[in-house]
């Protein structure tokens, strides 16, 4: 409660805010079907109508309403979003905390397979998880959260580092606490704040590596919509029916606005360099 | 005569309404040709803020002046109004008329430049010159300032250098153009005791061979003794007292002046040490804590392969006993080994040779789980700023394998009371407490086991003046009370002065003389505890004449398999002896 | 140069690991050289046929004697024999990646040239409403997808202005240059946009950080302008931040920008990559991941250098 | 620094303009440049099958025989052809002027050394299914090729007008250096071949069919069909094979250009799994054909741009697609069918479909989905990447498929791998019976045009019946070109030979 007090104090913050907030308003109804039209229904006489009064977008080659569709997509393309970054945000504070309180050995056995999939081409790596594994949302999920695990850890493994030559940790370890217990405590408690900064900005990463996935057709499955996928479905159609580029394009822009804009303003409220006091 | 310098009703404020945050609230003084003002006051009395809108770079600061007048006499004769003046004209007055030091020489210096392009600068702005003529001027400068080598120091980098090194190379960067103004803003505060010295003894004398006004900030009046002609007392934003050196300190009016020069730890040359509790040569109790011939050594690699090829020496051979109720001082400077001799006290770092033995305590029914607790140096740094103080305060019990249970609040709760906070404090987080109810948090946590021994590691340097007394008084109460053994490392006489009942001086890993507290300060034997004890400054020694050194630290750095010769003692007294000399 | 020596002495390691992912990666993916070259005729074929295509594509052998082949190769210089192109997979690798390199720089180029100055006006007019315009444009930079913008630009240009570089064909740097240039010059607009807004932003966040450090305030007692407390004073200690944000973005894009070469049709690494696991080029795309991963780690012990050269306070190998 | 940016970027558009002007007026007057999607994959003609490959070596390699836009067969380096009166025999007499390009005649040695090449399993060649009726090879003189069949083989003549059956050099193929070296007796040289990115090729001045109409062409590869579009804007290419409807459509909206189309053999169909359940079900797989609208997914899908057609997609025997097996959308006879089959509920199943390929694919995968949810059946969409489709394919591991399967001009050649009981892709077909099966082997046997004909609607009627698979449409091969360009004929087999008489007007 305090963090969204701060946030909405914030000039970026509260635009960013209010953006996300509309998204996942959006999404939510998107994904309990409450949209003006069935995002799949096909009514093929209405085939690409450009915006009017029945479909404010429009509808696409098949007679699908446009807006349906993007609220659809705006679900789908978050959830994908969301469980990508989470799947990475797991994945990589576990490892880098690993690396950090392990030290040594551990950190550089942990570390040289992070430098493997970080040196591994982004993109292909993503293209040969999902065609060994077959297109879908799980797997564009694991896809890109197998991608951006190696940057949770880096992230992860320098504050924790420095955390575990803080003071505090000293204390800890005359008390004689338990590696668990410092571990979770002390540095996974204070990762917190950079954490949140990290996933809000590898959201918006998220949610454009899904529309690149969807736009080499390794992503969403036709017919559920994703932002990406409508994107990319849309380019050979740009001249005879540009609605179906602008709206999904702007979708895309405005929700990576609405996610930079928070992350700027968490990291000025979470930074404790920006509340120090003026000298 | 027109002052130099006439500051009135000066209002400074922050923020986006600065009327309503004001941290400054209408100061003035008057400043004459070649005179020192000190300004005395501890953080957040405005000190800083007023130095910083002389030459208005509180402007960059996110600061505002709301109110008052400042006006400069320039050389012509005619007055400067620092308040109305644009950005463009201020540029040609800073550096030129005003130079300016700061805090932190470590941070202050551009780090990715060399130190001789940065003193160049100020020649290049102010003076047009440019190429060989500025370097010859810059290395003048330095010259000036007492750095030995200044032609080859010109091209290091600040990371080069030591902090007391930086600290000249800044005051040679202010006083490049010849200002006629200096204004030094605790330029000592960051230094080692002996390095301040070295400092303000180049200040006097600069100052006296240019002629120079200087405004000379800090948070410790007994510096102010030594160099100062007049002082100005700040508090909360306001100057409660000024005058003249002598009728500040000698005839104080104000209480908070009062309290100042009397409740504050000043250093009295061994005349104000503990009267209790003393060593009682009789009595064979047992030694809280034995450390024997401590070795803390760190090796060196030259490269990912080879073998270490030396080691530093942190620790080189220390021993001491601790009696239960006795504090043993540590004093040192930086990089002595006295908080490295403290972390392998509590194992954490690993010592390379040596043993200890922890005394059972006697006085308690209880046997506590782990026998030595520790406070840390920042109150800010040590306590996890998540987690709520009852969790800090239960950690160690969880660690040591206990149960939180309702004694165990009970006890969180009785010993917050005993060390002063208030009873609520439970639910709370570090934040919203000030640095010393923080350090009083970071005793209270060490206390929670019950321990014997208590290592405080710096426990007060990071305190403002007034609270670092309030908490020495409640640790000297606490170890009558509970019996405890402290292990008190510090580089502040002053502190040590009120606290220990014996010294240990440690130089260079070593100790170097040891004894009871009143015999090393007033009697000290080995010439680095002299040395020491000369550098402190104290009210008495007014307008002292510093000696100037410009040794450094020797290197700790031993090549591989190097072993120190076996110390010879000098004892001269009972319980005081010193190692010998070469 | 021990530091060298010691980052040095993890590639073979890391490659390693890469060879391993990659090796493994591309035989789980369903399909194989033969079904790439013959689709569904490869139905037709005997199991006779099969074998001998099979030993032709050299895929008959099981695969760890192909790893260790594929291995011995590598240590001996040879990275294989490219299926499709039926030239060793370095020399087609290499005739790649000038396009990839020179790509990747005028990216940079563009990025830098726009992004830094814009990040410094950004910081230096900080909350003001120039501030927040670029910071708008530098936003909607980062959050437009590159096939988007490039076929956005592709299509007005063409439609609407009846020009457009020329497309296939393309001429190399030491050949053509003014025809290379107009070639890649929309390409690395597309690709510098983003890069140019992220290197907007970080520099002036970074910009920020700095222009309240200590030294800055020392710069300003001196009597510097506020032009030199900048250009001089901050601008090499933001740079850090910079060079970290550039290196491992030129990092990335010295793999190729699959989708801009597919889009401008240009012949770069990320393409021939692509088109490479399409036609189960085996050897091709393992030898080029080695050689991506292999340019990456260098960019990044490049950038590890460049911290060195820009800040003297960095010591590397320090813990 | 405002100015700086300002004049920097002023400076990055310049260089933009100046290097955009500078190129586009830039021009060859005999060079044709041509661009396409998909380059070729390989050079042995005998062993590529990949449409984008057979369209290059067409250029440059020629079969005995080939057939023209009414795939009728017209001569190539044989100048004609006898069957003998059991069908068993096979003659040839070769065109005396037809040389390889390295100067060499193309005598009847080098036919039978191709086709002994085919034939050999260790060649792997695909086409060597078609060629199995091939007892042996004989050549009496310098000018005569005889083929003797084990049985009676009319189709083999349409099968050995592909280029997959070309006539290589006999020394090439000892030296080992077909799908190296591209030495064949077509129109054109090929000079440089950059995979993936470009090929150039020149005329071939001593070729046997007379002189080229352009001295040479250049074939870039630009992936994105987008592009070739604007590329076409700008002139910079003359002559370009497209794959998508959607950006077909739109090249006759530019007044400098002409889009040619012609229907094709491929046809796009929906292929069930008889072999799965309820698939296995003659009434569940007839209420999938009648539920679905081939019209509608023709038009959703490929924008009305094709034919909607019956298993026979060759002119010359194809029936009016009306009069076939519920070719008329009858979704209360589909429902029947499916209750009386016993799924009155109807069932879940999975669709598979190769990304891009056709580029429809996925849309009429949608189209069906949509319409084939009004019975009851839950189509789940699975698209993949071109190999993984393949290998799923060839497994027959799949309920349904999306695909476009290659047409040829005989209706046997095209059909026998799947309805026959001997055929490769039975396993795939995975429905056989013996009605089909016999009317396969009739039509191999019978010369009689007339005859086949019938023969072949029999086959279709009854195919379209039994619905193992639902033929969709046929779709149109698109070639878009400047309209400068001349004497370009498209064909149904796709062919672009006719690139060999195009000339360049100014």
């Amino acid at each position: 409660m305090r963090i969204l007090r701060a946030i909405f104090g914030h000039g970026s913050g509260r635009i960013g805010g209010i953006i996300v907030g509309v998204y996942l308003l959006v999404a939510i109804l998107g994904m309990l079907g409450l949209t003006p039209h069935n995002p799949i229904t096909q009514y093929r006489v209405d085939r690409l109508h450009a915006p009017n009064g029945a479909y404010w977008m429009g509808t696409d080659l098949f007679g699908r309403d446009v807006a349906s569709r993007l609220m659809a997509g705006v679900g789908q393309s978050f959830t994908v979003a969301f469980f990508s970054v989470a799947f990475a945000t797991l994945a990589g504070t576990v490892l880098g905390l690993a690396a950090a309180w392990l030290g040594r050995r551990w950190d550089g056995v942990l570390m040289r397979i992070m430098d493997v999939l970080l040196a591994f081409p982004a993109i292909l790596l993503a293209l040969l998880i999902v065609t060994v594994a077959g297109p879908g949302t799980w797997t564009s999920v694991v896809a890109i959260g197998i991608v951006y695990t190696p940057i949770f850890t880096r992230v992860v493994r320098g504050p924790a580092l420095s955390l575990k030559a803080r003071e505090f940790v000293d204390a800890a370890r005359t008390f004689g606490s338990s590696s668990s217990y410092i571990v979770t405590r002390h540095l996974l408690l204070n990762l917190v704040a950079p954490l949140t900064v990290q996933v809000t900005l590898a959201l918006a990463w998220a949610l454009l590596t899904e529309a690149g996935l969807s736009f080499l057709g390794l992503g969403t499955q036709p017919p559920a919509a994703s932002l990406g996928l409508m994107l990319s479905d849309s380019r050979n159609l740009m001249e005879t029916a540009p609605w179906l580029m602008i709206f999904p394009g702007l979708a895309i822009m405005i929700s990576i606005l609405g996610f930079n804009l928070l992350g700027d303003a968490l990291r000025d409220i979470l930074d404790p360099r920006m509340r120090r006091a003026p000298a | 005569m027109t002052p130099l310098l006439s500051v009135s009703d000066l209002r400074v404020g922050f923020g986006r309404n600065p009327q309503a945050n004001e941290v400054v609230r209408g100061v003035s003084f008057d400043l004459a040709d070649g005179e020192t003002l000190a300004i005395v006051g501890e953080s957040g009395s405005g000190k800083s803020v007023t130095a910083l809108s002389i030459n208005r770079l509180i402007d960059f600061g996110g600061g505002r002046i709301t109110g008052g007048a400042i006006k400069l006499k320039l050389a012509d004769g005619s007055l400067f109004d620092l308040m109305t003046a644009s950005e463009p004209q201020l540029t040609g007055i800073r550096g030129a008329e005003i130079g300016m030091i700061f805090q932190e020489p470590m941070t202050s210096l551009n780090p990715v430049l060399t130190i001789g392009r940065q003193i160049e600068e100020s020649f290049q702005l102010h003076r047009g010159l440019t190429g060989r003529q500025a370097t010859a001027a810059a290395r003048d400068a330095l010259d000036r300032v007492r750095i030995p080598d200044a032609a080859r120091r010109l091209k290091y980098t600040p990371n080069q250098l030591s902090g007391g090194m930086l600290q000249r190379v800044m005051i040679a960067i202010a006083l490049a153009c010849n200002p006629r103004l200096l204004i030094a803003d605790e330029p000592t505060t960051a230094l080692d005791v002996t390095v301040q010295a070295q400092i303000m003894a180049l200040l006097a004398e600069l100052k006296r061979e240019t002629g120079m006004s200087m405004i000379f900030i800090t948070h410790d009046i007994g510096l102010v003794a030594g160099i100062a002609d007049k002082v100005m007392v700040m508090q909360n934003g306001q100057a409660v007292e000024q005058g003249e050196l002598n009728q500040i300190l000698d005839n104080p009016q104000h209480p908070y002046t009062q309290h100042l020069l009397h409740a504050v730890p000043h250093f009295a040359n061994g005349s104000a040490t503990r009267s209790d509790g003393r060593r009682d040569k009789g009595a064979s109790t047992e030694p809280a804590l034995k450390v024997d011939g401590l070795v803390v050594r760190f090796p060196l690699k030259s490269s990912f392969f080879s073998r270490a090829t030396g080691a530093v020496h942190a620790v080189d051979g220390v021993d001491f006993d601790l009696m239960p109720g006795e504090t043993l001082a540590i004093v040192g400077e930086s990089g002595s080994g006295k908080s490295t001799t403290a972390r392998a006290v509590l194992g954490l770092v690993r010592s390379t040779r040596g043993s200890f033995s922890v005394g059972v305590r006697k006085a308690s029914a209880e046997q506590s789980a782990l026998p030595v607790q520790m406070v840390f140096q920042n109150p800010y740094a040590s306590l996890n700023p998540r987690l709520s103080i009852e969790s800090i305060l239960a950690e160690p019990v969880i660690a040591t394998g206990g149960r939180v249970k309702a004694e165990t609040r009970a006890r969180m709760v009785s010993l917050l009371e005993r060390v002063g906070l208030p009873k609520n404090s439970l639910e709370r987080y570090p934040h919203e407490f000030s640095g010393g109810q923080r350090q009083r948090l970071c005793i209270a946590r060490a206390l929670m086991l019950n321990p014997s021994v208590v290592v405080l590691d710096e426990a007060v340097s990071a305190l403002d003046v007034s609270v670092q007394a309030k908490v020495l008084e409640l640790l000297v109460d606490l170890q009558r009370e509970f019996g405890l053994a402290y292990l008190f490392i510090s580089h502040d006489m002053a502190v040590v002065e009120r606290i220990a009942h014996r010294i240990a001086v440690i130089y260079a890993g070593q100790i170097v003389e040891i004894g009871d507290a009143t015999s090393v300060l007033s009697k000290p034997k080995h010439s680095y505890t002299k040395k020491l004890i000369a550098a402190v400054p104290t009210i008495d020694r007014r307008h002292e004449h510093f000696e100037l050194d410009t040794r450094q630290v020797p290197s700790l750095v031993r090549p591989q398999g190097f072993e120190p010769a076996p110390a010879r003692w000098e004892q001269f007294g009972p319980d005081h002896r010193a190692r010998a000399e070469a | 140069m021990n530091y060298l020596m010691r980052r040095l002495a993890t590639f073979p390691l890391v490659l390693l690991g890469v060879s391993i992912l990659v090796f493994v990666a591309i035989r789980m993916v369903p399909g194989d050289s033969i079904t790439a070259m013959l689709g569904t005729e490869a139905g037709l074929l005997t199991p006779a046929q099969r074998d001998s295509l099979a030993a032709y594509f050299g895929i008959d052998q099981p695969w760890f004697v192909q790893y260790w082949r594929w291995i011995g190769g590598i240590l001996h210089g040879n990275l294989g024999i490219s299926v499709t192109y039926g030239r060793p997979v370095l020399d087609v690798i290499l005739e790649r990646f000038p396009l990839t390199l020179e790509l990747a720089i005028l990216s940079m180029i563009i990025a830098l040239a726009v992004g830094m100055p814009a990040g410094i006006f950004a910081a230096t007019h900080n909350e003001k409403l120039s501030d927040l315009g670029v910071r708008i444009v530098a936003m909607i930079g980062q959050s437009t997808p590159s096939f988007v913008l490039g076929l956005l630009i592709i299509y007005t240009l063409s439609a609407g202005f009846g020009v457009l570089p020329a497309m296939g064909e393309f001429a190399p740097l030491w050949q053509d240059p003014l025809r290379n240039l107009s070639q890649l010059i929309l390409p690395a607009i597309t690709l510098g946009f983003a890069f140019a807004a992220s290197v907007t932003r970080i520099s002036r966040s970074a910009m920020l950080d700095v222009l309240s450090d200590d030294y800055v305030r020392t710069a300003r007692s001196k009597g510097a302008s506020a032009r030199s407390v900048i250009w001089r004073h901050a601008l090499p200690n933001a740079l850090i931040p910079v060079v970290t944000l550039s290196g491992i973005e030129f990092g990335y894009l010295l793999g190729g920008a699959v989708i801009v070469e597919q889009i401008y049709a240009l012949p770069g690494l990320g393409r021939m990559v692509l088109d490479a696991i399409q036609q189960r080029d085996y050897a091709l795309v393992q030898g080029s991941v080695l050689f991506i991963a292999f340019n990456f780690m260098i960019v990044n012990l490049l950038v590890d250098l460049a911290y060195v050269a820009l800040d003297p306070r960095i010591r590397l190998g320090e813990q | 620094m405002v100015h700086l940016t300002r004049k920097l970027l002023s400076g990055i558009m310049l260089a933009a303009m100046l290097g955009v002007a500078a190129v586009s007026t830039q021009a060859n007057a005999a060079t044709l440049h041509m661009a396409w999607s998909q380059d070729a994959t390989g050079l042995d003609p005998h062993k590529q099958t990949a449409f984008s490959s057979l369209r290059l070596l067409e250029l440059i390699y020629e079969p005995l025989v080939r057939v023209d836009a009414s795939l009728q067969i017209i001569p190539a380096i044989a100048t004609s052809w006898e069957f003998s009166k059991d069908g068993k025999e096979l003659t040839f007499k070769l065109d005396p002027k037809a040389k390889f390009q390295d100067g060499t005649a193309v005598t009847p040695a080098d036919v039978k050394a191709s086709f002994e090449r085919i034939l050999d399993e260790k060649t792997g060649a695909a086409a060597r299914a078609n060629f199995l009726s091939i007892a042996s090879i004989d050549t009496p003189d310098a000018a005569t090729v005889v083929f003797h069949l084990s049985q009676p083989d009319v189709p083999i003549l349409t099968a050995m007008s592909d280029v997959n059956a070309a006539i290589v050099p006999a020394s090439e193929i000892k030296a080992g250096s077909i799908g190296t070296k591209a030495v064949g007796s077509g129109p054109f040289k090929l000079d440089k071949w950059d995979p993936n990115a470009k090929e150039v090729l020149s005329a071939n001045k001593d070729w046997a069919g007379g002189a080229t109409g352009v001295d040479g062409i250049e074939i870039s590869v630009l992936p994105d069909e987008a592009a070739i579009l604007a590329a076409m804007r700008t002139k910079q290419i003359d002559f370009a094979l497209l794959n998508d409807p959607l950006v077909a459509t739109l090249v006759p909206k530019e007044a400098s250009l002409q889009l040619n189309r012609v229907p094709v053999l491929a046809y796009h169909v929906l292929q069930l799994n008889p072999s799965r359940k309820p698939m296995t079900e003659l009434k569940v797989r007839q209420a999938i054909s009648c539920a679905i609208d081939r019209q509608e997914v023709l038009d959703t899908a490929s924008l009305g741009e094709g034919k909607v057609t019956g298993p026979l997609t060759i002119p010359a025997l194809a029936t009016d697609p009306s009069q076939l097996f519920c070719y008329k959308r009858d979704v209360e006879k589909a429902k029947k069918l499916m209750s009386e089959a016993g799924y009155a509920d109807g069932f879940s199943a999975t669709v598979i479909g190769a990304t891009g390929e056709p580029p429809t694919a996925a849309a009429e995968a949608q189209v069906i989905q949509s319409q084939l949810a009004e019975i009851g059946v839950k189509l789940d969409i699975k698209m993949m990447e071109l190999n993984v489709y393949v290998d799923a394919w060839l497994k027959g591991d799949f309920d349904m498929a999306i695909a476009l399967n290659g047409g040829r001009a005989d209706p046997y050649t095209m059909y026998n791998r799947y309805w026959t009981k001997s055929g490769n892709l039975q396993k795939v077909a995975n429905y056989i019976d013996d009605t089909l099966d016999s009317q396969m082997q009739k039509g191999r046997a019978e010369t009689d045009p007339a005859a086949r004909k019938a023969i072949f609607a029999e086959f279709e009627k009854h195919l379209a019946e039994i619905s193992p698979w639902i033929w969709l449409y046929t779709s149109y091969s698109y070639t878009a070109q400047q309209k400068n360009i001349a004497g370009f004929v498209p064909t149904p087999t796709g062919t672009l030979f006719s690139l060999s008489k195009v000339t360049i007007q100014q």
